[in-house]
């Protein structure tokens, strides 16, 4: 069970990190503002990047094809979350969700 | 390359910066799709050595990965900043006000006054030049889609919710826009004019559009108001000053000053006027107005020269 | 099993070409005077028997017991049915006995039927026999009134049956000269106050509109409308066909000129009143009233005081119709615009509304 | 293991062959003859009728677009009439995606598949074939809708409020919900034979690393059509609801919102261009390293980028909403995820260009076509970037510009693949292979004509011609370049007339003497092909198996490998562990027959009268439907016939229960599914709240203490069968039936409770959907009732018992979830109110 979920958590904590951004918004902004949605960005990033970094690391030493592969569903999860990330800096939070 | 509905005819801030964003875009596609296609040539038919080169996994990893995410970051951050200089730039303090409600398939435009006073008018905006202006987009029916090309990008009219969309004309022109969301029926036939003014022609075209219609001159513009008022096109259509006060159609209190009729896609000639009056399922099938083959040649005349008189 | 296949191509080929033969040898004899073969017959008649009960339409009849559908069928009857089929009072015409086969006397055939099969019959005719179909296949309200009508015959006597076809309108010509220049009943047939009323009296069926009072352009209009067969009616057309514009003028001015009659009802509610007067911009339904009140165009017709059964009827006619005259062009899209409720409710309004004050 | 087969000679099995055994293996999987072929159920054959079917529908759009094309070559055109074209467009878009592309891509993966995985067949033939035969009709009657002037017109993507009752009455659109939904349902049973097929029918050896990429993306394919597909059903569900009976899922006024219907749908509508474009990507991953003579550089990130593309493509729906006026941030969170997708589609074209450099591409037809496909697909793909970027699509959307881009997608991306796929396997199911020349001619008309046609909408688009419309005026500019257009078009449909005329001048389907091997491919579909596949089934060393074992068709042909006759006298196949491909099981499979197609036959009809609210025929139907299904399953689940040797010494049960079986893994699927759609619903459910939480009440109804209790005494007794079924009979039943019994109690009162309190439907948005949720508990119940009442009849006819229990083991499972369901469901309608309220 443990396995199989390394084996998909990268992708998979790339689809969580992007909903709760996404679902976020509009939830935490429209109840508490946009400081306590820059929280939730930065907490949500940050519990992505953690589990996607425990997986490239406990997958980087693996030789078998699944090991590879999930090696570089890693990175490539890792690539996903900083792009999805990188409009929180660029845009104003909290805009047009009244 | 220039239209009278063209993105690339820029005449506002938000037009001019997507057009800035398009070229942009045009030629590092070109660049990229060069250097793909050069890739491929050089695949099939180049020096082994550079074959080799073009084999090595590592040529994969650099152009298929670290290649697209460089250029794919410095796009995104530009396309971010294009929007950010779009929607978080707030509204100047003098900035008109006015309402646009998309129907099937006209568009419904109120302008408000010096005294909030609600003036209404139909399917051509007019707009002081250099002035901020919010349009707040509804709609009475189903989805539209507000889109002038010279001015700003296309927002949506949704029944329920309330956008907002902020314009400004650099000069003054005449600038085409067309329904862009597929609205049943007659969707290809709902467009508009966005007709910027200087300011102070703004002005007294406002002062003169809130004003009641002009009373009918002549006698034949007479019978025609009161065969307009008989046959019933009160209970659809308004004029201001007179007990026609429908709100189901377009106001007509000064259809006669408009460029267009039926929703910009007819210039306003008589003849049109006429053919509209008797045959507007057959211009704009679908469309609610039913046909008014009611009059006699002379009786359309008269109505068609007292719209025509509503300047 | 291809020989057996084969076999039968060949046998229906054989036959066919046999059945050929036969009737281009011309020795089946088509005289109506002669009656068909026994077997002939029964082919027929079982076929006929079967295909209305195939047919027949699956849907719930309206109320039939329902006088003001029993009137109005009645007036239709007299004019279109009676000839061939007699009526009480009356036998069957000498011309129509030589058809064949004869036009059977309904007021012993119809119970054999159910409603659903009348309905059919009566809106379809049938092939072969000269009953026609009903002059047009856009109005089955009409058709159900005829029903309801056949289903009141067999118990109506010949008092019963001339008050409800004539109405008030005498069946025959009083004096000698009034025979011998218009040709016996058969003017009674046409006349309008049969099934209009004339005079102050009220139609005989509220599902008759009432003419008093309207505008005579509107009258006229309706009339060459039937005539062209631009407005669809079974029981109208061929009465309008009959008149000359000259006459269908008179009749109109005669119409025009009446006293409005007072209104039927008394039910006025404000919300529907509002819808009446001011219509509802969201739902697209334009004032009512716009179009007509008095100062409206003399082609359009005056609702107040009008039957409201007959408002609701006209308004589900049109909710169905094909638009072809000016006037439906305009009122077709609004009809159907309207909810039921709304159609019963603003029918019931205008007949509560008194003349004058529109 | 013991005795692989290598290199050294070592063979599972001996030669000589014994007398009769390839007859009896004939016999086994003979074909029905004459017209009984309808009944059939080999891939092959279902893959053939289900190619060919698809690609009728594909000239039959094709027309359409045609007729579009002709519309708009000159302003004010007066060709079609407004409401015409606007049915056309709609199904010209419906047919192209619903119709054409998910049916031809899933046809090719049930067609090939097998081939080339060294199956004797796909696990449940039966469902291939009802899934299948369902489309063809269902497909057949949709597009009819178009000569009766019954068709949808409110655009593929039928928009709400458009399409509703008020807007648009009348049935066409109600054909569109009913006869889409019921075809997308087809497809998810098309994508789960797949899903278990690639996991668990491979050959012995074939490792997850040594599995062709064609597999690999049809096993992404089908379960992005898993998750995707339910979110649309779900969609389709909630619009008929509001058109039949007036529930507001989409109605603003009373609490609906039509913004529900857009993230529905493209929460589907996304990930569905990729779940057209991986399968074809697959094919020219196969089809490049065979014309270049060489393996594909970088196999491995290729499967990562398969697997994050799947991922990636559902994180991309708001960028068909750029315009709806959403929250900018939010805009960017799509925007930056529609790049991240454009990466492993880079790595993909960089990958494919690497195999053509380090090997010599010949210049074939099907060559042709690649690079073709690499040209017009860039393209399409660096529009895509384009359109990604939320100001340019501002003035971009739902313009000629936008028309232009997915053409190149799609056209690009899985019509000249699809093209190069025919091209390049018709020698390995035809008597002949296509004609290289006519092929060649074809590619030059496409290619050239798709430009002409395609590349003047991006200018078109840009100097502000929108999509969908019937007419324009002159002088706008647009002219000259839909003029040029519809040129263009024209020279695509030569092209495709060639194609055509190539078929019916050289295929010549068969199952016995095929071209056989001419490209000197090297994955097992290159093996001789027969009605059971190959004589034997190889064992599978490397990725290119003909390419590292040359004489291994021989060998496979004299029967040296794996399961060389057949064991039980029937039709078998063997069935792998899913990432190691270790033997584990024969599995025996049906042949032909008629209940799935009466099925077939009888659910299209069920939906389609459906539509024209012919209820009493449709549940007679219904009825039929149920009836065959019966029959179809009766016959399934057979008792054990013992171990059955397959070579090499490796003996194989012939029965096992549990998650061995490959029918728990497709249940499994099958929950996934289920669980998606629900998601969805709550996800809907979430989002009318912040729509308008107004409509949602203040005070809530009582406690559903009952229901709950109802759910847990349903639980108890689950687990009570679990345990009965091998001690008692009659206490085994009981448990079932009041287990099951108990959760339609529970599921009733709850429904109950809400009406009593005077909740109605039509109500609110909030109303609608808590009835809504109500539906779709008593569509999972309703599947639970009528498989446990299957499962006692086969307890009562003793084809159940404590070994053969596979049939309980699926019901429990589906029974598991339901209470699971049902639970989730209680605590959203009356949790969620009591939270927020």
């Amino acid at each position: 069970m443990f396995r199989t979920f390394l084996r998909l958590g990268a992708p998979l904590a790339w689809a969580l990190h992007f909903l709760v951004l996404y679902g976020a918004e509009f939830l935490v902004c429209s109840r508490w503002g946009s400081q306590a949605y820059a929280a939730v960005v930065a907490g949500a990033t940050l519990a992505a990047l953690a589990v996607l970094v425990f997986v490239v690391r406990s997958t980087a030493a693996g030789t078998g094809f699944v090991d590879r592969v999930a090696f570089a569903l890693g990175l490539m999860g890792l690539g996903g979350v900083l792009a999805t990330t990188m409009p929180a800096f660029m845009i104003p939070m909290c805009v047009g969700t009244a | 390359m220039t239209g009278l509905q063209s993105m690339f005819a820029p005449m506002g801030p938000e037009a001019a910066l997507i057009a800035d964003l398009a070229a942009v875009l045009f030629v590092g596609a070109a660049v990229v799709l060069t250097i793909v296609v050069a890739a491929l040539w050089f695949a099939m038919l180049g020096s082994s050595a550079a074959r080799r080169g073009l084999a090595a996994e590592r040529a994969v990893i650099v152009g298929g990965i670290v290649f697209p995410i460089v250029a794919l970051a410095a796009l995104l951050a530009y396309g971010l900043w294009v929007m950010r200089a779009s929607v978080a730039s707030p509204a100047a303090s003098n900035a008109m006000r006015i309402e646009v409600t998309g129907e099937q398939w006209w568009w419904r435009v109120a302008y408000r006054d010096g005294d909030g006073r609600r003036i209404e008018s139909a399917n051509e905006i007019r707009i002081p030049v250099g002035r901020d202006v919010v349009l707040t987009l509804r709609s009475a029916d189903v989805i539209h889609s507000f889109w002038v090309p010279s001015l700003a990008g296309k927002v949506d009219m949704i029944p329920g919710r309330v956008n907002t969309l902020k314009i400004v004309a650099k000069q003054p022109g005449v600038y085409r826009g067309q329904c862009a969301e597929y609205c049943g029926g007659a969707h290809a036939l709902m467009a508009l004019e966005v007709v910027a003014l200087p300011e102070a022609e703004f002005a007294s075209w406002l002062a003169a559009e809130g004003a009641q219609a002009t009373d009918a001159a002549g006698e034949t513009e007479r019978q025609g108001r009161e065969l307009f008022l008989a046959a019933g096109c009160g209970a659809c259509h308004a004029i201001r000053g007179t007990r026609a006060d429908g709100r189901i159609g377009p106001d007509l209190t000064r259809v006669g000053a408009r460029r267009q009729i039926a929703a910009a896609t007819l210039p306003a000639t008589r003849e049109n006027l006429a053919r509209f009056i008797v045959d507007g399922q057959h211009l704009k099938p679908g469309n609610g107005m039913p046909p008014f083959r009611v009059f006699s040649a002379e009786e359309l005349s008269a109505v068609v020269a007292y719209l025509a008189s509503l300047k | 099993m291809r020989r057996i296949l084969y076999t039968a191509l060949g046998l229906a080929a054989v036959g066919s070409v046999g059945l050929l033969l036969f009737a281009w040898s011309g020795l089946y004899s088509v005289a109506a005077s002669r009656g068909h073969w026994p077997m002939v017959e029964w082919v027929l008649e079982f076929g006929m028997e079967n295909s209305v009960e195939t047919h027949a339409p699956n849907v719930t009849p309206p109320r039939l017991d329902d006088p003001d559908l029993i009137r109005l069928g009645a007036g239709h009857f007299l004019f279109g049915c009676a000839e061939c089929h007699g009526a009480p009072g009356t036998e069957v015409g000498l011309v129509v006995r030589g058809m064949l086969p004869p036009p059977p006397d309904l007021s012993r055939r119809v119970s054999a039927w159910t409603d659903q099969e009348l309905f059919w019959i009566v809106k379809n005719g049938i092939k072969y026999t000269g009953m026609p179909a009903w002059p047009t296949l856009d109005r089955d309200d009409e058709v159900w009134a005829l029903i309801a009508f056949l289903r009141a015959l067999p118990s109506l006597d010949q008092a019963a049956y001339r008050a409800l076809a004539y109405g008030d309108v005498p069946a025959e010509p009083q004096s000698g000269e009034g025979v011998a220049m218009s040709g016996g009943a058969s003017r009674a047939l046409g006349a309008c106050a049969r099934c209009h009323g004339a005079g102050d009296r009220p139609p005989l069926s509220a599902l008759v509109p009432r003419l008093h009072g309207q505008p005579a352009e509107m009258l006229v209009e309706a009339l060459r409308a039937f005539a062209a067969g631009e407005r669809r009616s079974g029981i109208m057309e061929p009465l309008a066909a009959a008149l000359s514009r000259r006459a269908a003028e008179e009749v109109a001015t005669y119409y025009a000129g009446l006293a409005p009659l007072p209104p039927t009802s008394t039910v006025q509610a404000e919300s529907i009143g509002r819808l009446a007067a001011e219509g509802d911009a969201a739902a697209e339904i334009p004032a009512c009233i716009s179009c007509h009140d008095r100062q409206a165009l003399a082609i359009y017709p005056r609702l107040a005081a009008q039957s409201a059964r007959y408002l609701e009827n006209r308004l589900r006619v049109l909710w169905y119709a094909q638009p072809r005259t000016p006037t439906q062009s305009i009122m077709v899209p609004i009809a159907r615009r309207l909810s039921e409720q709304q159609i019963r409710d603003l029918s019931a309004y205008f007949a509560g509304l008194p003349p004058e004050q529109r | 293991m013991t005795r692989a087969a290598t290199a050294t000679g070592e063979y599972p099995n001996d030669l000589p062959r014994p007398e009769g055994e390839l007859e009896r293996l004939e016999a086994a999987w003979e074909l029905p003859k004459g017209w009984r072929i309808v009944t059939a159920v080999n891939n092959t054959v279902i893959g053939y009728f289900y190619i060919a079917t698809a690609f009728g529908f594909f000239v039959l759009a094709g027309i359409l677009a045609l007729l579009m094309r002709t519309q708009l070559a000159v302003p004010d055109n007066t060709f079609l009439g407004q409401e015409t074209y606007n049915q056309i467009f709609t199904m010209h878009g419906t047919v192209m995606m619903f119709l054409f592309a998910v049916p031809a891509v899933e046809a090719m993966g049930v067609l090939l598949l097998p081939q080339m995985l060294g199956a004797r067949d796909l696990p449940f033939p039966r469902l291939g074939a009802f899934a299948f035969w369902a489309y063809l009709i269902g497909g057949l009657v949709f597009f009819c809708t178009l000569f009766v002037g019954l068709a949808p017109s409110g655009g593929w993507f039928m928009y709400p409020p458009l399409t509703s009752e008020r807007f648009s009455p009348g049935v066409g659109a109600d054909f569109w919900l009913l006869g889409i939904g019921f075809i997308e349902i087809s497809a998810i049973a098309g994508a789960i034979e797949i899903i278990v097929g690639v996991l668990r029918t491979r050959a012995p050896g074939m490792t997850l690393d040594r599995m062709p990429i064609f597999a690999w993306t049809m096993l992404v394919f089908a379960g992005m059509v898993v998750f995707a597909f339910p979110a649309v059903i779900l969609a389709t569900i909630l619009l008929e609801l509001e058109r039949a009976f007036d529930w507001p899922f989409f109605i603003a006024e009373r609490g609906g919102d039509p913004l529900l219907w857009q993230h529905l749908f493209w929460f589907f509508g996304h990930p569905e261009v990729y779940i057209i474009f991986l399968p074809a990507a697959g094919m020219v991953s196969m089809i490049v390293p065979a014309m270049a003579q060489t393996s594909m550089v970088g196999h491995r990130l290729i499967v990562v980028a398969l697997i994050a593309t799947g991922f990636f493509s559902f994180g991309l729906w708001v960028h068909h909403m750029f315009t709806t006026g959403l929250p900018a941030l939010s805009l960017g969170f799509f925007s930056a995820a529609s790049m991240a997708v454009s990466v492993p589609s880079g790595l993909q074209v960089f990958a494919w260009i690497a195999t053509i450099a380090a090997g010599r591409l010949r210049l074939t037809a099907a060559s042709l076509f690649v690079l073709g496909f690499l040209f017009i697909f860039t393209l399409g793909g660096l529009t895509g970037v384009m359109v990604a970027m939320v100001p340019f699509d501002w003035q971009a959307h739902d313009t000629y510009f936008v028309v232009a881009h997915f053409h190149y997608v799609l056209v690009g991306g899985m019509v000249f693949p699809l093209l190069c796929a025919f091209y390049y396997w018709a020698p390995a199911f035809s008597r002949r292979p296509l004609s290289e020349r006519m092929g060649k001619s074809a590619f030059w008309l496409i290619f050239i004509g798709f430009n002409v046609a395609f590349f003047p909408m991006h200018i078109s688009g840009l100097i502000g011609m929108p999509r969908r419309v019937y007419s324009y005026p002159a002088g706008l500019g647009w002219d000259l370049p839909n003029l040029i257009s519809t040129v263009g078009a024209f020279i695509v449909a030569a092209g495709i007339l060639v194609v055509l005329a190539d078929f019916l001048r050289n295929l010549r389907p068969t199952l016995t003497k095929s071209a056989g091997d001419v490209w000197k491919g090297g994955t097992l579909e290159w093996l001789e092909n027969h009605t059971y596949g190959a004589r034997s089934v190889p064992h599978v060393d490397s990725r290119e198996p003909l390419w590292t074992h040359p004489r291994m068709s021989e060998d496979v042909k004299k029967g040296r490998y794996y399961l060389p006759g057949t064991m039980t006298g029937g039709r078998e196949t063997i069935v792998t562990s899913p990432v190691e491909a270790v033997p584990q099981y024969l599995m025996r499979l049906p042949g032909p027959g008629w209940p799935h197609l009466i099925a077939a036959v009888f659910t299209a009809a069920f939906f389609l009268l459906l539509t024209v609210k012919a209820v009493a025929l449709a549940l007679a139907c219904g009825g039929i439907v149920i009836a065959a299904m019966i029959a179809w399953m009766w016959s399934s689940d057979p008792a054990s016939a013992g171990e059955a040797d397959i070579g090499a010494g490796i003996s194989l049960p012939t029965y096992v229960a549990g998650p061995t079986h490959p029918s728990w893994w497709a249940m499994v699927v099958v929950l996934l599914v289920a669980g998606a759609l629900y998601l969805s619903y709550v996800f809907g459910y979430l989002y009318l709240w912040t729509v308008s939480p107004a409509t949602w009440p203040t005070t809530p109804i009582s406690m559903p203490s009952w229901p709950v209790t109802c759910l847990i005494v349903s639980g108890v007794a689950l687990a009570a069968a679990t345990r009965l079924l091998g001690s008692s009979r009659l206490l085994f039943a009981l448990a079932l039936a009041c287990g099951i019994g108990a959760l339609l109690v529970g599921l009733a009162l709850d429904a109950w409770t809400q009406w009593q309190s005077g909740l109605r439907p039509s109500a609110s948005g909030y109303a609608a959907m808590v009835y809504a949720n109500a539906v779709l508990q008593a569509q999972i119940a309703g599947v639970v009732t009528a498989m446990g009442a299957f499962t006692l009849a086969r307890l009562v006819a003793g084809r159940l018992d404590a070994d053969r229990r596979v049939v309980f083991d699926n019901l429990a499972l589906l029974w598991g979830y339901a209470i699971g369901e049902a639970a989730l469901g209680l605590l959203l309608t009356h949790g969620f109110p009591r939270v927020a309220g």
